[in-house]
């Protein structure tokens, strides 16, 4: 097992795959290629998973000098926290390809080159132990994104993809002035220039320097989640992408920020996280019920899914930085969850989008009468949204709520149940106004959805219920890394982090 | 009157001439007078070459400018045969603003060569040395082709590759392959009609078209 | 024994999986089969068990697998059987079962036949595990799963708007009453540490030593889950409307088995809730003004099932009066008659709509028990029960948690009044309800009339047994205060008893709280009789007497009008207004943003002349700057 | 040893440099533009010349010869593309070559 660089394969087998579909001509040849490659590193990860040893720290490490003038290195590896995230990564991006096998006719090479290369990047975003090789990543990913959008997106793509790039550009600009820092002062210190993020975790920082460099971050990180007020990007993006794209998007690019809170944030900067918790507490419970108040309103199934993520991220930041085990847990697990969830539930739109042309919530109605298949799994779905106990969504947000009773302050967990109830009346409206009532005459002759559709959904529906029902499965893997972060926490003096 | 005083005077002339012919330059309007002028300049920057006992630059000066490189721009006046006063503002509307940056850049010259230059550590071709090379155009080419032939030989390339691409600019274009005999008579007469209005109407704001 | 009681909930969850997945191309209408052997399995296991487990009750646990880990908190999934949930269990499969025959009849034509037949199990399952749980977040787990068993049922016809708005209400109020749950349960875990209800228990005493207001708070928030789920004012509004659903499916959630999971869980935290005396009085009192209230309006209805459903409200509010009292045991056995003579009402009701061609208003219907003899008389047997008429089940049960009311003394003879009023309306509804269905001239249309029919055996089958149920269910309480039920369920309450709310009664009490009781129910149905079948006074005198009374009971006392426009319309106000902030302003402002970067740059498009000369001459201003920099700072 | 001092030369050098710059920055034919190109360059070499008598180093002479070379380069592309613009827009006059503009 060693000799094999395993994470390298996972994260560069869709890039080959990417470079063999250019020189393909038929659209089944292309497609099984696609398919083989993130199939085959989707495989691998769950290799990983089986041989992975929960609680053993950073594993399956590669380490290669890239430029050792500057300290940087091809530095691969993973824990509990970043492999769940990779599996997310390979499972979402494996059955958006089965799905665009159903449902993308057009430039369909040029479709599946830039879902390949995205995968590639958003891997590696979770895989890379260097920052420059984690920056590197980082802005990979938005190329194809904004390609994605931008190409096969709706009418007013060009204004979504813009906006979405130029937003999360300007945050990941000042994380990359952050990093600098962080090298340069680490340097000066220690007399070791490196960008190595296990090395510079384990370092300390002046209180001044943690303010500013986590302020650069947490820019950087709230833009994408998305936290409120940096959330706008998210709506339009999610309306003018197209479907694979919205699910891409929902289900792992927002997961890249809370992914930086634990993995960077917090070690890195533990007394200016303490700082800033409050605020951000307060930030979260008002994206969990402000998300929901607005998802409440929208007329657009994609925008109402779009605000609803901007609800249940709202549980993420809550958890992440209630500083306890519980809602660290609890986070990774809404994540996870929501990637799953929201992922299923763009792809429900979009197999309604292919059919009826609408996405107006309004113009919809009695759909179950012809679509038994998709009615219920839509509504699996949208229950699994709403947290209902036994499946995965409830899991995360339950254990979040844990963490966030032991704040000092109990009243961010009280109001971010509240949510909850919000979640339940969009989700359920939403599900009355599209699937139920009577039927209108211009949807009396659709048909249901495709077996291989049906498929893709239930693999997602089969993995929110073991999620649901046993969720220790996969706590396990990282709740170790967990509670090191705590630890970390602890040592680092921050007063109001609760080991429990 | 002491050589000093002599070799003073001299260059008095020749730094004032040169200046003159230089104004003059950018004065005249005429643009073959402005070349004359030019060669004026170049002459007279020979002569202070020559105080400075460059005399090889001197010569090459002469040579070079006053026999290729001015040469070359009356060639290019006759070839467009520009040689006529044009009846257009010869001056733009920012020139006496850019006088007055030009003065102050000058000051800010004179300030800074009057005053602060500290000569750097004596180099090794003292006129000793140099006459003991047999004099000034031994010397530099003991200097160009010993210590600095690499960078000599670069130059010749950037010269060639100067020679070709002036040829490939100034080249004419072919027109076009076809006879006007070849083209039926609509497309002859639309070719001929573009023509005449690319050259009459649209001349003086093409360059703003293109530009937006 | 016990390591069998996982077949319990797992025989239904098989026949909902296999419902699930090949009911609608393949099973058709043998998912109706399915179900029953699912069910009928799970009654089969559950007596096993309780007969093996007559003698020694003692609480047991399985323990099925780790839910999750994570520092502290540690949860196991497990099963629970003690004598409580053997109770429980026997009740909520045994009137599964009833409902689950009865359906194939009811359901024979409907569309939806195997979308029925796998909600149902599905709900028994839930159910089942709702009551087997053994910490509160399986509870909390199956509390909102058998929610959404009621969500998927109450629109079980989704084509009508009415029913798909019912549900959806029906689900929302739950999640309102589930919040206060949740609260309650991550309190729970703030302070004692666990979920387990062992372990709560153990450390209750505690814990109300060093902070009695936190139990309070607990008890309290997790009685606002019970109060969601069991209906009980202010959150009973969705049990009217939840009565869109399918009569069976009335029956089994809205009456017997669901709606007293509240019940269940504040009886299953006594140890918790004695602890804390001013929790006790909000049950009681919560449930004592919910009783009477909801008992009014029932008065007024015209619909039979929604007569049924506000009665049921009114029989758990006294069940939850009873629990605040500390008569545990009083309540778990009303809640037990309940189930078999409320869910033979509306059984009975549903063979009435089934046999009239889906007629509910009760104005349009009379004279029916000639054409339906077992549906009538099965269901006078049920109103008799209901009414509280010796010695039918009913009268035990309610009699007995009148006379602790009076027991506790102090604010208990408040409570017994409420209560007393309560029984004394319910009597009256129930005869009002009666004597207009089956009795009197028929005020149907001749063609109509002609056509009403008795249900089918598969239908009336069940309302026979639970008629026996009905009627005989009561002796296992009998004599007061020494039935089999009180022995049984002696140890699981014995917290009350500890803490001093156990009240002997004498023999002679004991017999006066009876002897009023059945004179209470007796007046009622004497007024009954007399308004609405001698006509003396005519019910529309009587009604435009009570005036704005009884325009408040027919519109509920505008609650639900209430609700949807402050509360719903409330919210959506802050939702438009939050949605247009969202447009306008946040992204108004990235947007102003961008407006401004662009603007800058059109400005400083302008400097690029694209003239040369101009370029040159910046680049000289340039230099001429930049030295005199050097020369007036540097030098 | 230099006669006169060596800040005469560079006051000339620098002379003959602003004149050439504003031309540059004045004249709108372009021909007359590139002679001020010209005017520059000398005014670098008198510098050039100066600096090599004063320190004795032939480096600066050797650079002069660079220095022409450049210029003969310049005036050879130079000249090319004036006569190149002057077919395709009839003029050369500065002020209408204005394809950067934003």
């Amino acid at each position: 097992m060693e000799s094999i660089p395993i994470l390298s394969l996972i994260l560069w087998l869709p890039l080959v795959a990417a470079v063999v579909v250019l020189f393909l001509p038929e659209r089944r040849a292309m497609f099984a290629v696609s398919l083989a490659g993130t199939l085959l590193s989707l495989v691998l990860s769950v290799v990983v998973w089986v041989s992975f040893e929960s609680g053993a720290g950073m594993q399956f490490r590669e380490t290669f000098d890239w430029l050792p003038a500057l300290g940087i290195q091809y530095a691969l590896g993973v824990d509990g926290i970043s492999l769940l995230m990779v599996l997310l990564n390979t499972f979402l991006f494996f059955l958006c390809i089965v799905y665009a096998w159903a449902s993308v006719h057009e430039r369909v090479k040029e479709y599946l080159f830039t879902m390949l290369i995205l995968e590639v990047g958003i891997t590696g975003v979770f895989l890379a132990l260097d920052f420059v090789l984690f920056y590197v990543f980082w802005e990979v990913m938005l190329i194809p994104m904004y390609v994605l959008i931008g190409v096969w997106g709706g009418e007013r793509r060009v204004y979504a993809t813009v906006k979405f790039v130029l937003y999360t550009l300007f945050g990941s600009l000042l994380m990359l002035v952050a990093i600098l820092a962080l090298y340069f002062v680490h340097g000066n210190t220690t007399g070791v220039y490196t960008f190595d993020i296990l090395e510079l975790t384990q370092g300390t920082y002046g209180e001044r320097f943690q303010l500013w460099a986590f302020l650069a971050f947490f820019l950087a990180f709230a833009i994408k989640v998305p936290m409120i007020p940096f959330h706008t990007w998210l709506p339009d993006a999610h309306v003018e992408a197209p479907t694979t794209g919205s699910v891409i998007l929902a289900g792992i690019l927002l997961k890249m920020g809370g992914y930086g809170f634990i993995r960077f944030s917090l070690p890195l900067f533990p007394d200016a996280s303490e700082l800033a918790q409050t605020a951000i507490l307060v930030l979260s419970v008002i994206a969990i019920l402000y998300g929901a108040l607005v998802a409440l309103m929208q007329t657009d199934l994609k925008k109402l899914i779009a605000y609803s993520s901007v609800s249940h991220m709202g549980f993420v930041t809550l958890g992440i930085f209630s500083f306890t085990q519980q809602g660290l847990d609890g986070a990774i697990m809404q994540m996870f969850s929501h990637g799953l969830v929201t992922g299923a539930l763009f792809l429900c739109v979009g197999q309604l989008y292919e059919r009826t042309h609408d996405r107006l919530i309004a113009n919809l109605g009695g759909l179950a009468h012809r679509w038994p298949v998709y009615a219920t799994l839509l509504l699996f779905f949208s229950l699994a949204s709403i947290g209902l106990p036994g499946l995965s969504g409830f899991v995360g947000e339950f254990m979040v709520l844990l963490g966030a009773f032991m704040t000092g302050t109990r009243i961010f967990g009280v109001l971010a149940v509240l949510g909850i109830i919000l979640s339940a009346a969009y989700m359920l409206w939403m599900y009355w106004r599209v699937m139920l009532g009577t039927l209108k005459d211009a949807h009396s002759r659709l048909e249901d959805i495709t077996r291989l559709e049906t498929a893709v959904l239930v693999a997602l529906a089969v993995v929110v219920v073991w999620a649901g029902v046993q969720p220790q499965i996969f706590v396990e893997l990282f709740s170790a890394d967990t509670s090191g972060i705590m630890q970390g926490l602890a040592e680092s003096g921050v007063s109001s982090a609760v080991i429990r | 009157m002491t050589s000093e005083t002599l070799l003073t005077l001299i260059f008095a002339y020749f730094a004032l001439a040169s200046v003159v012919f230089a104004v003059l330059v950018i004065m005249l309007r005429n643009p073959v007078q402005c070349a004359l002028s030019l060669v004026g300049v170049v002459f007279h920057l020979a002569g202070i070459f020559i105080l400075l006992r460059a005399e090889f630059l001197a010569a090459a000066h002469i040579i070079i400018y006053a026999g290729a490189i001015i040469v070359l721009f009356l060639f290019t006046m006759m070839l467009l045969n520009i040689g006529a006063v044009e009846r257009v503002r010869q001056f733009h509307v920012q020139a006496p603003l850019a006088i007055v940056i030009g003065a102050i850049l000058f000051l800010e010259f004179i300030v800074l060569t009057g005053a602060t230059i500290t000569i750097g550590a004596q180099g090794p071709h003292s006129p000793a040395w140099v006459a003991g090379q047999g004099g000034n155009v031994q010397a530099l080419g003991q200097v160009l082709f010993r210590d600095y032939l690499l960078p000599f030989e670069v130059a010749s390339v950037l010269l060639t590759a100067a020679v070709v691409g002036a040829i490939v600019l100034a080249r004419q274009r072919p027109r076009r392959p076809r006879s006007s005999s070849e083209m039926g008579v609509a497309e002859w007469m639309a070719e001929r009609y573009e023509k005449a209005n690319v050259r009459s109407s649209n001349r003086p704001n093409s360059a703003e078209e293109i530009g937006d | 024994m016990a390591d069998v009681a996982w077949l319990i909930p797992l025989l239904p969850f098989v026949a909902f999986a296999i419902n699930g997945v090949f009911g609608r191309k393949y099973l058709k209408k043998h998912t109706g089969l399915i179900a029953n052997a699912g069910v009928l399995g799970a009654l089969v296991v559950s007596v096993a068990l309780f007969i093996a487990q007559l003698d020694h009750a003692e609480p047991q646990s399985v323990t099925l697998w780790t839910w999750a880990v994570s520092g502290d908190f540690a949860l196991d999934i497990a099963l629970r059987v003690d004598a409580l949930t053997l109770v429980m269990l026997l009740v909520v499969t045994s009137v599964s079962f009833m409902v689950h025959v009865y359906s194939i009849g009811y359901m024979e034509h409907d569309p939806g036949f195997w979308r029925f037949f796998t909600y149902l199990p599905l709900f028994v399952f839930a159910m089942i595990m709702l009551v087997m749980a053994n910490n509160l977040l399986v509870l909390f787990v199956f509390w909102e799963a058998v929610g959404l068993c009621s969500y998927l049922l109450i629109g079980f016809w989704f084509e009508r708007q009415s029913a798909s708005a019912a549900a959806v209400k029906a689900f929302l109020t739950n999640r309102i009453g589930d919040v206060g749950f949740l609260i309650g349960l991550l309190l729970a875990w703030y302070v004692f540490g666990t979920l387990d209800y062992d372990e709560i228990f153990a450390q209750a005493p505690a814990v109300a030593a060093a902070t009695p207001g936190m139990l309070t708070i607990i008890c309290l928030l997790l009685f606002v889950g019970a109060m969601g789920k069991s209906a009980q004012f202010p959150l009973h509004v969705w049990l009217p409307d939840a009565m869109e659903g399918p009569t069976p499916v009335s029956a089994l959630i809205h009456a017997a088995t669901m709606v007293t999971a509240g019940v269940y869980m504040v009886a299953r935290f006594n140890p918790l809730y004695v602890l804390s005396s001013n929790a006790m009085a909000v049950v009681a009192i919560v449930g004592a003004f919910t009783a009477l209230f909801a008992a009014t309006i029932g008065l007024a209805q015209n619909d039979i099932k929604r007569v049924l459903a506000y009665s049921t409200v009114s029989q758990l509010g006294l069940m939850f009066m009873a629990l605040g009292v500390g008569a545990f045991t009083a309540a778990i056995f009303h809640l037990a008659t309940h189930a078999f003579f409320k869910g033979l009402l509306f059984l009975g009701s549903g063979s009435v709509i089934h046999g009239t061609n889906e007629e509910q208003d009760m104005q349009r219907m009379g004279g029916l028990f000639g054409k339906m003899p077992v549906t009538g008389s099965t269901y006078i047997i049920g109103g008799l029960a209901l009414s509280g008429i010796i010695p039918l089940a009913g009268f035990w049960s309610k009699d007995e948690l009148l006379g602790a009311t009076l027991l506790a003394g102090g604010m208990g003879y408040l409570l017994y009044a409420l209560g007393a009023s309560a029984s004394f309306l319910t009597a009256i509804y129930t005869f009002r309800m009666i004597f207009l269905t089956f009795f009197g001239k028929t005020r149907m249309e001749t063609g109509r009339f002609s056509h009403v029919h008795e249900s089918p055996r598969v239908m009336t089958i069940p309302l026979i047994v639970l008629a026996v149920g009905a009627a005989l269910a009561g002796f296992v309480g009998v004599p007061p205060e020494h039935g089999l039920i009180h022995d049984y369920l002696h140890d699981t309450f014995i917290a009350a008893e500890l803490a001093g709310l156990v009240h002997k009664p004498s023999t002679a009490f004991v017999l006066g709280v009876m002897a009023v009781s059945t004179l209470i129910a007796l007046v009622g149905i004497l007024i009954a009789y007399s308004i609405f079948m001698r006509k003396s006074p005519a019910p529309e005198t009587v009604a435009g007497r009570a005036g704005p009374l009884h325009t408040l009971l027919v519109n509920k006392y505008f609650l639900d009008d209430f609700y949807d426009t402050v509360l719903a319309g409330g919210t959506r106000g802050v939702g438009w207004l939050f949605a247009w902030f969202d447009l306008n302003i946040v992204d108004g402002l990235v947007n102003l943003i961008g407006l401004i970067v662009s603007g800058v740059g059109g400005g400083l498009r302008r400097m690029q002349t694209g003239r040369l000369e101009n370029y040159a001459f910046s680049v000289v201003l340039g230099t001429a700057l930049v030295l005199a920099f050097y020369i007036i700072m540097v030098r | 040893m230099i006669i006169p001092a060596l800040e005469y030369y560079l006051v000339l050098g620098a002379a003959l440099f602003i004149i050439g710059l504003l031309g540059v920055l004045v004249r709108r034919n372009l021909l007359i533009v590139f002679m001020s190109i010209e005017l520059i360059l000398l005014g670098a070499n008198v510098t050039f010349v100066g600096f090599a008598v004063a320190l004795d180093n032939m480096l600066g002479q050797a650079f002069v010869i660079f220095s022409l070379t450049v210029a003969a380069a310049e005036a050879a592309v130079g000249l090319a593309i004036i006569v190149a613009l002057s077919r395709h827009r009839d003029t050369l006059n500065v002020d209408e070559i204005n394809t950067l503009k934003g």
